[in-house]
């Protein structure tokens, strides 16, 4: 990989190093100029930085967490009690669905994707992703994809099969209204967008890097990321196959799931769940990659087995790729498959085990500091064995045709994403919200958020095994007296606490949202390296600037911030401080490269995707809106090819001298 | 099955091993039993399951125990009080392959047993007793095809409670009309989807007498919370009385009762849709329903012998009276047989909800029964539609029902 | 649509000349006439594996050569392999779950 | 791109599966062998093939930085691969004639969804390469041409290997 061969340079010019670029107006290649004031809300709209995508993804993938949330909230008080009457049939259908597909494709996703964006290149010691337009593109049309997904709410109601949105129940006849169509067309759009992101991501990751850092240097969570968008580039095309049959089912009257004209409707099952499992680990390994980052940070001690939680993490996403069929044991698939697929469901448990243990075993012998992140981090890991290990228990087929479709299994996955990925989650807002805020956040505040989020959780899905094994079926709108058994501990009791759990739970959340708004009235700035941190991150400036390093740093370590500031004693074998975190920004900045070219703020982007959305729109409402979408498709791919990705020469704010100039990303 | 590990299927205390996956104790007892419990098993089939439950839960609340045990253990001991930073030591290979290879023993352990219960479970050689089970929106059909060895000289066709014998190895072959259902009877063995178009076969055996619930357990559109099932389990003898009760000709009401009434508002009304088997029309021919063209999913409950059920519109509904439907269900497997064989008479009929049925269906249970609105089917309903029957009409269909024993 | 621009600047030279493409291109327009030919004239029970083999060897030589995989960096086979590869499995397992090769 | 290819791989599969699933169940309309015209399907892949060859050309001419004959051969490829799309349109139209629709059976509707989903991706490379034919004569290429040319290049073989494949499994060997 020959494009690590940036060179440093001496300083030549500090001045640059002011936080804002401004870019001149130019004589624009495009079709229409480029976007050339680049403050106010304009610099939002149309900018291709990583670091402002990476909020924006943030801000609005949390709002889709309250969104969800509350659509989890109202089911809950629909099964507080028996026969429920908060919610119509109809509507808990559509809520449990877009609950679902909610937090999964709008919260849990783009989530990650917010940290990606974020850090990816940080953490690589790159000055941006590898191509920043169309960074910008995943984002709105992710923005778009949600939109769409939400707005059927108000035209004629939501989607009402399920998140997987089994055939036939999901072809014309069964779902009459619109809302099918419209969590086809959501999810068809949120998924280029991923799938442009992740070649994205992976291309940066491969090219970007800063000299010195092999693929074994790298910072675990990169590595999770990789494989993440690895698993997202080769499972995303099997749901759009999904999602384009479906879609000419409903739309342009094919069969391919209709039963009377002699399909299969495992065929629906088998290419959703052969994206669906692997999306699964999508979603955790994030989770992973962040708490991979903080449980050493606040250990004092670097992973444990480092190459294993590496290749673990990428033997999860290869064998993630050969147990989909577990989704499906009470199918009808004959023995063979099924024990074929209990097998392999059941191998996974060991790379993934070998996760749990490496964290378990850096935090053996630290020096813990308990801050919040590190306990979300913790609760992460204790929270994602319980719901790992009742994973394993569905991986005995014979048992899981007990407990598939029980509350069981709502219990486990409950566990898994919630225990797992949003703790992990909220593990990375605290520890990084310094560094993208300048902020710090409160550690009281966030003590609080963290034990009503346990309590919370615990109390919501922690009843949920148990009224599984005692039968209680899910996706149901209403659960009877007639089944609830006898006794003070039947459904009753514990559907009631696992109500009283979510609300708990939404306390706990509120504590982050009174966290935020406090600490960001507080006009007390973070310092530097609040947590004596470990990787490149926190080698620039909070919130670094546009162009992330003064100076590309050149990586002799793994963990290569932490061995700048400690040195091994050769005798003792003990650490001691040979600079400190702030000094060592303070050097960067102090010998700052000139001339660094980044790239160009651009409207394609956003006009692109609400091209794709009117087009999307147009399937539903009829082919003359189509082609307004389809039209407006083409003139923004056209207007994006004549665009230069970089603006020229005259738009930057230090005209070129003699030095090499820190050309990112040509193309694209 | 020599898995050693058995259990009592009468011990309520299961629940206790989901607890130690928590790590905390779940009080004993709790929730006596539910009608749908996972771990009460009461025949073969569900009791091979049950087994393996008992390797895998306790394997998994043992390693949980042990893992975070040790982690709770880390978390104490290595809190900062001001030790140094300790060394950056990067892990030790030997710990790593050894923590892989531990995991690996335990879940090869796991997957021979599961390995063998998933063959067993999908034995159907020895089968002795065939029922063919359809799944539509939103109740389950019951069809016993003529089978010399259990007496069934014709078919029959029935809805929402299967009636098998005790001690049989009955084969279900389900499938479905519309969309995918899953049966599920819990006591009796694990789900098994009903998928259109194909024929997905599941394995019953109940050991004693008794009455077992069922839900549904694939979402299956707009009332998948109401389609539930039972299964009744009748000894050998008593099966046989009611497979010959099935068999019995029609007997049309004495002319000028109410009853009669009720059969003239059937022909005009119902015979669309539901078959009475052996109902002439007034013309003397054969009244045949025809519920393809009218229903979606091309089918209706055969009523010929309503009254010979405990339960009506997917088991949703008691077709008993509180107090006659409790005995039932109370009913030791001596009691049950008679109890269960003798019907529905005047005195235990739950007249509320079947006139509230016959008045409004779809306001009982939510179905696409709004003429308005089945465009995309092409006019046929899912579900039962609402009639506008007066409520005379009401009185005469309740009594005529009521001679459908 | 451009990646990895600046990674083969050494192996710009394919080791391949028009000829040589030339050549190549015969090669695979034989092959497929052999391949149509199989549709008149009867092979017997090796036709199916006679055509699938045919496709394969022209895959591999279009992506080998044409495609110049052969010769360009490991990275980019395994990017393109891994894909494939999980697709043949995966797909394939897939249908033998409907006993599509039995029946 | 290898990559962007790699993942398509999966895109195709899923498509292909489908189609070989359900090439079968025809219960109206024409059953697949009564319909497919061998001669002219192998001709139009014929067509393609050659189609792949003019590309490498371009490309090795773009990398000898040979302007003209780059144009030359990229207005050949995208020419015969409009003749390609051209022929298929012709097929589909002659099938629809023959009683085909889209919605007429799974085996069609998989059919048309494969093939269609194909003929989709070459009309988007006949429009990559000629738009390409226009930025190189109006010069306005950042970085490297022949890297361009050949990214578009590797597109275009992909398609047409998986025209390979289709033809074999779904034209030539009968159902
Ligand atoms: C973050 C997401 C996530 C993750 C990581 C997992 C992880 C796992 N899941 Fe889960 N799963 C879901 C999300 C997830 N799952 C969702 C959303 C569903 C439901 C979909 C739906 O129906 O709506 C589901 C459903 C689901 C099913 C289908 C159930 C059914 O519908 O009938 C099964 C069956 O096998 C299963 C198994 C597993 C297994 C074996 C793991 C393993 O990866 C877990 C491995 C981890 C451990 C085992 C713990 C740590 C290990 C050790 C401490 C080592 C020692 C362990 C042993 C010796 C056992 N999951
Ligand atoms: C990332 C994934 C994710 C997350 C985070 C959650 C979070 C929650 N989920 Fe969900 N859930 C799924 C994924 C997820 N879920 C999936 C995949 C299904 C399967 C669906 C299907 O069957 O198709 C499911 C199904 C599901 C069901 C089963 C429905 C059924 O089968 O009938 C239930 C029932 O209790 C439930 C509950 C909850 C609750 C209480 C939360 C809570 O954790 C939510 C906590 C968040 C909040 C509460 C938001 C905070 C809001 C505020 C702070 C605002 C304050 C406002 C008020 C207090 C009003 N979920
Ligand atoms: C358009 C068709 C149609 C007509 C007409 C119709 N029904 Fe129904 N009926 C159904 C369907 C469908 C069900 C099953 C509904 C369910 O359980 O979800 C049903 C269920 C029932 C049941 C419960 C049966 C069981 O075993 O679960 C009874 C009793 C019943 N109908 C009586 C009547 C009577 C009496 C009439 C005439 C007045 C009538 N129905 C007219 C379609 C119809
Ligand atoms: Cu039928 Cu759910
Ligand atoms: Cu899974």
């Amino acid at each position: 990989m020959s494009t690590n061969e940036l060179t440093l340079t001496p300083s030549q010019s500090p001045s640059l190093a002011k936080g804002k670029l401004v870019v001149s107006p130019s004589q624009s290649l495009g079709a229409v100029r480029r976007p050339v004031n680049t403050t106010g809300w304009r610099e939002w709209l149309f900018t291709v930085d990583h670091k402002k995508l990476g909020i924006m993804y943030g801000t609005v993938a949390f709002v889709f967490f309250i969104v969800g949330g509350v659509e989890a909230l109202l089911i809950r008080l629909q099964l507080a009690l028996p026969d429920g009457r908060i919610l119509s049939a109809d509507k808990y259908n559509q809520m449990f669905t877009m609950h679902a597909t909610t937090m999964i494709f709008l919260f849990a996703m783009p989530m990650a994707a917010a940290f990606a964006n974020y850090f990816l290149p940080l953490q690589i010691g790159a000055r941006d992703v590898a191509f920043p337009r169309l960074n910008a593109l995943s984002f709105w049309l992710f923005l778009t994809g949600g939109l769409i997904l939400n707005a059927s709410w108000f035209l004629g109601g939501a989607a009402d099969g399920g998140w997987f949105m089994y055939a036939p129940n999901s072809g014309p006849v069964f779902s009459p209204s619109n809302g099918v169509d419209f969590w086809i067309l959501g999810l068809q759009i949120a998924g280029i967008a991923s799938l442009i992101g992740s070649i994205n991501l992976i291309v940066t990751v491969l090219n970007m890097r800063a000299p010195g850092m092999t693929l074994m240097k790298m910072p675990v969570f990169t590595w999770m990321i990789l494989v993440v968008q690895f698993l997202l580039v080769f499972s995303l095309p099997v749901i759009t196959v999904a999602l384009v049959l479906l879609m000419f089912q409903r739309s342009y009257g094919a069969t391919f799931f209709d039963v009377s004209q002699g399909a299969d409707p495992l065929l629906w099952q088998h290419l959703f769940w052969i994206f669906g499992h692997p999306e699964v680990y999508v979603l955790i390994l994030p989770g992973f990659g962040i708490i991979s980052e903080v449980l050493p940070t606040f250990s004092r001690k670097p992973l444990f087995g480092y190459p294993f939680v590496v290749f673990s993490g990428a033997s999860i996403g290869l064998v993630g790729f050969g147990v989909w069929a577990h989704h499906m044991f009470a199918s009808g698939l004959g023995p063979v498959s099924v024990a074929v697929f209990s097998m392999a469901t059941m191998a996974i448990a060991i790379p993934t085990g070998v996760k749990i243990f490496n964290w378990i075993l850096t935090m053996w012998g630290g020096k813990i500091w308990y801050s919040a992140a590190m306990k979300f981090a913790i609760g992460l890991v204790i929270l994602f064995t319980i719901g790992g290990l009742s994973g394993v228990t569905h991986a005995v087929a014979p048992s899981d045709t007990q407990q598939t479709d029980t509350y069981y299994i709502v219990a486990h996955f409950h566990y898994v994403l919630f225990g797992g990925m949003v703790f992990g989650l909220f593990s990375g807002f605290y520890y990084w919200w310094p560094k993208v805020f300048g902020k710090m956040l409160n550690e009281k505040l966030g003590s609080w958020n963290f034990w009503f989020m346990v309590i919370g959780m615990n109390m919501a899905f922690g009843p949920m095994h148990i009224l599984g094994l005692q039968g209680q079926p899910r996706r149901m709108y209403v659960w009877t007296e007639a089944r609830a058994g006898e006794g003070l501990f039947n459904f009753g009791f514990w559907n009631m606490v696992s109500s009283i759990g979510s609300f708990i739970l939404a306390v706990g959340v509120l504590f982050f949202i009174i966290n935020v708004i406090k600490t960001t009235r507080n006009p007390e700035r973070a310092p530097l390296d609040p947590w004596d941190a470990r990787t490149l991150e926190w080698l620039t400036t909070s919130p670094p600037k546009v162009h992330n390093f003064d100076r590309i740093p050149v990586v002799h370590h793994l963990d290569e911030f932490f061995h700048r500031k400690y040195e091994e004693d050769e005798t003792t074998h003990t650490m001691k401080q040979v600079a400190t975190g702030a000094d060592l920004v303070r050097a960067e900045v102090a010998a700052a490269d000139v001339d660094i070219h980044m790239p160009g703020a651009s409207y394609w982007p956003l006009l692109l995707s609400v091209g794709m959305g009117v087009l999307g729109m147009g399937v539903i409402y009829g082919t003359p809106i189509m082609v307004v979408g389809a039209l407006l498709v083409l003139f923004s791919a056209y207007g994006w090819v004549l665009e230069p990705s970089v603006p020229e020469a005259i738009d930057f704010d230090t005209p070129s001298t003699d030095g090499p100039t820190k050309e990112i990303a040509p193309v694209g | 099955m020599d898995i050693v590990i058995n259990v009592k299927s009468s011990s309520h205390r299961i629940r206790n091993s989901i607890a130690t996956i928590f790590g905390i104790v779940v009080l004993a007892g709790c929730a006596r039993n539910a009608p749908q419990d996972t771990w009460q098993p009461k025949g073969d089939n569900a009791q091979i399951i049950n087994n393996l439950q008992w390797i895998v839960f306790p394997m998994a609340g043992v390693v949980g125990v042990l893992v975070l045990g040790f982690y709770a253990y880390t978390i104490y001991k290595y809190n900062d009080r001001g030790q140094p930073i300790p060394s950056q030591s990067h892990g030790k290979p030997v710990v790593e392959v050894i923590l892989t290879i531990i995991p690996a023993l335990i879940l090869t352990v796991v997957g021979v047993f599961t390995f063998r219960g998933i063959f067993e479970l999908a034995e159907t050689e020895d089968t002795e007793m065939i029922i063919n089970v359809t799944g539509q929106q939103w109740w389950w059909e019951y069809d016993y095809p003529a089978q010399d060895d259990q007496g069934i000289t014709q078919p029959i066709i029935s809805s929402g409670q299967l009636v098998i014998p005790v001690g049989t190895k009955v084969l279900l072959r389900e499938t479905s009309r519309d969309v995918i259902h899953s049966y599920w009877i819990p006591a009796l063995n694990g789900k098994k989807d009903a998928v259109p178009g194909r024929i997905n076969l599941l394995r019953l055996q109940a050991d004693k007498p008794g009455l077992f619930a069922g839900q549904c357990t694939e979402f299956c559109g707009l009332s998948h919370a109401n389609m539930r099932m039972e299964a009744i389990a009748l000894s050998k003898e008593d099966f046989a009385k009611w497979v010959s009760n099935q068999q019995k000709a029609y007997t049309a009401p004495a002319d000028g009762t109410l009853a009669k009434e009720g059969e003239g508002v059937f022909l005009n009304q119902c015979i669309r849709c539901h078959q009475v088997n052996g109902l002439k029309k007034v013309d003397g021919t054969p009244a045949i329903a025809a519920p393809d063209e009218n229903v979606y999913s091309g089918a209706a409950p055969n009523l010929s012998h309503l009254m010979s059920r405990n339960t009506f519109a997917g088991a949703k509904f008691d077709l008993l009276n509180k107090k006659c439907r409790k005995d039932v269900w109370g009913a030791s497997p001596e009691t049950i047989g008679v109890k269960y064989l003798s019907g529905v008479s005047e005195s235990c009929l739950n007249a509320t909800d079947l006139r509230a049925w016959l008045r409004n269906a779809p306001a009982m249970k939510p179905m696409y029964a709004d003429p308005a609105k089945l465009e995309k089917s092409g006019g046929k309903y899912r579900g039962m539609p609402n009639l506008g029957l007066t409520e005379t009409d009401i009185d005469k269909l309740v009594a005529y029902l009521l001679t459908l024993k | 649509m451009t990646t990895e621009t600046e990674t083969h600047e050494d192996t710009h030279e394919h080791g391949m000349s028009d000829a040589g493409y030339i050549k190549i291109a015969v090669i695979l327009a034989l092959i497929t006439a052999l391949e149509v030919s199989t549709y008149y004239v009867d092979f017997g029970p090796l036709f199916m594996p006679a055509l699938l083999i045919m496709m394969v060897v022209k895959f591999v030589m279009v992506v080998s050569y044409f495609m110049h995989l052969k010769f360009d960096s490991k990275m980019f086979s395994f990017l393109f392999y891994t894909g494939l590869g999980l697709a043949l499995f995966v797909y394939i397992t897939a249908l033998a779950t409907f006993k599509f090769f039995i029946a | 791109m290898w990559l962007f290819l790699g993942s398509e791989c999966l895109l195709f599969g899923g498509l292909i599966s489908t189609y070989m699933l359900y090439r079968g169940r025809v219960q109206n309309g024409p059953h697949p062998s009564q319909i497919y015209d061998i001669p002219f399907t192998s001709v139009s892949s014929f067509v393609l093939l050659m189609s792949s060859l003019t590309m490498v050309l371009a490309v090795s001419s773009a990398q000898r930085k040979d302007d003209t004959r780059t144009n030359l051969w990229l207005l050949i490829t995208g020419l015969l691969g409009a003749s390609f799309v051209g022929g298929q349109v012709y097929e589909f139209t002659t099938f629809y004639r023959e009683g085909l629709g889209f919605t007429t059976s799974l085996f069609s509707s998989s059919f048309y969804s494969l093939t269609g989903f194909h003929g989709v991706h070459v009309s988007i490379g006949v429009i990559m390469l000629m738009s390409l034919r226009a930025i190189i004569k109006k010069n306005k290429i950042t970085g490297d041409k022949s890297e361009v040319v050949e990214l578009i290049g590797l597109y275009w073989h992909f398609v047409d290997i998986v025209w390979i494949i289709i033809f074999t499994l779904v034209y030539l060997i009968p159902s």
